[in-house]
């Protein structure tokens, strides 16, 4: 009984914070609901079993989604650029209501069609639970969710990491830099930050070790990991740290590809003929080991290399670098 | 129930009322500085009473080392954010009424 | 009601707020904050599927699934705002050309 | 015990969703950060104590990851600030 009003309370409070968030005129406000909404999901995911989720949402949805989002915004007001595209639709008068409307009415439909489509859903459970627990024994690890993501699934993971990969060089071409420089904005001017994040680091550093020895038995593993010292460091360049900026971009590229690279070896030299990333018998366990080490590594410099592409460029007032005596030749 | 249990139940309990102090002196104060009062010094209590009162119905000394520890390093996370958000506040202020 | 129906008719609504977002509002970082909700309410979906399977041990498909959509989806946020920013140091403004025509 | 326990937790949430007030209302951005301040120690809370209601331990490890990072939004918040008042210094110059 309570615990089903835990889970309405819940519902309840993700659903309004959404509207709240998607609706309202200040976009600071809607990013600061939309760091609640994470932590609202984070107690939607422990509700429905899935302590991964919930450990990925502490490191990811409330950590460094909302940074990025705090410093898209803030970085918008700063140029002014808010007050132009406050409202949803322009222009006043009936025009405006009947576009407003319109639109609601338009989303209207579509989640009643949702509506519809869910509860349509079979109600025979046809999943691949039993699947899974049956092959458990072979797969070299004790807990389901690194067996899947990591020997099950590992061709999924492998490109997973290829799209975190896009992901950087997309940022790292828009930002016209191949390394890491962005994030050298930041003067080390508030000392109890950087005190916190020399505190911080340290114990990221623990706490991902932890993880990705956990991942292997019980909830945790590469992912939650990276993204933990990529919190981390995230926290040490806005602390005024140089972080991952002081990596020059050759150590940069090597960091970045280490992972894709890993799991390419291992689908080439320690695979069988069945398949790629079809580990040889036995030796499960020792490659999952090593390729969830890759991933922490490769996810820890991304997110925090992505992060500071998307920040501020080098000071809104400073006359932008001359790029081409600061590239580097090559990636 | 256990003496433990009791234990834990009134900890817990008394948590819960720093928390309620906390959300109340946020909702209640005038000033972004008064308001930074009510969740740093009572949140954290009530979070630290949380954590000994859930100690107590630990199974093992580890979990409770590392209730302890999320306790500390929370401490010290939102004695930061708290001062960082002084600061800024201070900045604003001065910005608004620059003569003052 | 079960927590599979409550959950799932939440990630069905999630998804048509987050649309509405998407589609209706014009500035870029709002776009994308909104493109975050329908992405929160997919993987509720996958992970209430999962739970309904069995409660007891829920199936780690979806949640493997999610967990790499979470990933993936902080990336391609980083992605789309420094895509963002860039059309705004170009043009000066914070939603796209088109949408300023329909002015 | 458990009933106990998600009485507190429910208890919690709803001193988390009273703090929402303070985001909505504001007035200062400066307000807004410190609720979210609030929301993190209380979404520590409820984790620990749902942790110990359900029975899983691995919670506890989303808190500990929670209260790790619980001043990083700050932080990005506070240092947006300061590039924003050094880029206005800088035009009035």
């Amino acid at each position: 009984m309570l615990e089903r009003g835990i889970d309405l309370v819940i519902c309840v409070a993700i659903l309004a914070l959404a509207i709240r968030l998607v609706s309202g005129q200040d976009l600071f406000r809607s990013i600061v609901l939309f760091i609640a909404m994470g932590l609202m999901l984070a107690l939607a995911w422990v509700r429905l079993a899935a302590p991964d989720i919930a450990l990925a949402e502490a490191a990811i949805g409330a950590g460094l989604t909302g940074v990025l989002l705090i410093r898209a915004g803030q970085g918008q007001r700063m140029r002014g650029a808010v007050a132009a595209v406050a409202g949803a639709v322009s222009g006043g008068g009936p025009r405006r209501v009947v576009a407003t409307a319109g639109s609601v009415g338009i989303t209207a439909v579509f989640a009643v069609v949702m509506v519809f489509a869910v509860m349509g859903l079979p109600t025979e459970p046809n999943g691949l639970t039993g699947v899974a627990a049956a092959n458990m024994e072979a797969s070299g690890v004790d807990h389901a969710v690194t067996a899947v993501l990591l020997n099950f699934r590992a061709y999924d993971t492998w490109l997973e990491i290829g799209v975190l990969l896009l992901a950087i060089l997309g940022v790292l071409a828009i930002h016209r830099r191949y390394d890491c420089g962005g994030m050298r904005v930041e003067a080390p001017t508030m000392r109890v930050l950087s005190w916190l994040a020399r505190v911080i680091l340290p114990l990221a550093i623990l706490t991902a070790g932890y993880l990705y020895w956990a991942g292997t038995h019980i909830p945790g593993g590469a992912f939650q990991a990276g993204a933990v010292v990529a919190a981390a460091l995230v926290l040490l360049a806005l602390a005024g740290s140089r972080g991952v900026a002081a990596l020059r971009a050759l150590p940069l590229a090597a960091l970045l590809v280490l992972s894709f690279a890993a799991f390419l070896a291992v689908s080439i030299v320690a695979s069988t003929g069945n398949g790629m990333l079809h580990y040889r018998d036995g030796t499960a366990g020792l490659l999952i080991l090593g390729l969830e080490l890759t991933i922490v590594i490769s996810t820890a410099v991304t997110l925090a290399a992505l992060f500071a592409g998307a920040g501020p460029r080098a000071g809104a007032g400073e006359p932008r670098r001359d790029a081409a005596t600061e590239r580097p030749k090559t990636l | 129930m256990t003496l433990l249990e009791i234990g834990a139940i009134v900890l817990v309990t008394a948590g819960a009322v720093f928390f309620l102090a906390g959300t109340v002196g946020v909702l209640r104060f005038p000033d972004a500085p008064t308001r930074l009062h009510a969740v740093t010094k009572a949140d954290n209590l009530g979070l630290g009473l949380l954590a000994l009162g859930l100690a107590l119905l630990a199974d093992s000394p580890s979990t409770v080392v590392k209730l302890l520890l999320i306790w500390v390093i929370a401490l010290a996370g939102s004695a930061t954010a708290c001062q960082l958000i002084a600061n800024a506040y201070q900045r604003e202020e001065q910005q608004v009424t620059p003569d003052a | 009601m079960s927590a599979f129906e409550l959950y799932s008719l939440l990630a069905a609504g999630l998804f048509a707020v987050g649309l509405y977002g998407f589609l209706f509002r014009r500035d870029l970082v709002r776009k994308i904050v909104a493109l975050n909700v329908i992405g929160a309410s997919v993987f509720l979906l996958l992970i209430a599927i999962a739970y309904r399977n069995r409660e007891d041990w829920p199936d780690p498909v979806p949640h493997a699934m999610v967990l790499t959509g979470i990933v993936v989806a902080v990336s391609a946020t980083a992605l789309a705002l420094a895509v963002a920013k860039r059309i705004e140091e170009e043009t000066g403004a914070s939603c796209l050309p088109e949408d300023e025509d329909a002015e | 015990m458990s009933v106990f326990l998600y009485g507190a937790a429910l208890f919690l949430v709803l001193n988390l969703l009273a703090g929402l007030l303070r985001v909505l209302r504001g007035p200062s951005d400066a307000d807004r950060m410190l609720a979210a301040q609030l929301f993190g120690t209380t979404g520590v809370g409820v984790l620990l104590l749902l942790a110990e209601a359900q029975e899983v331990a691995a919670l506890r490890d989303a808190a500990l990851v929670f209260a790790l990072l619980a001043a990083l939004a700050t932080a990005g918040f506070v240092r947006a600030r300061r590039g924003e008042r050094e880029a206005e210094g800088g035009a009035e110059e």
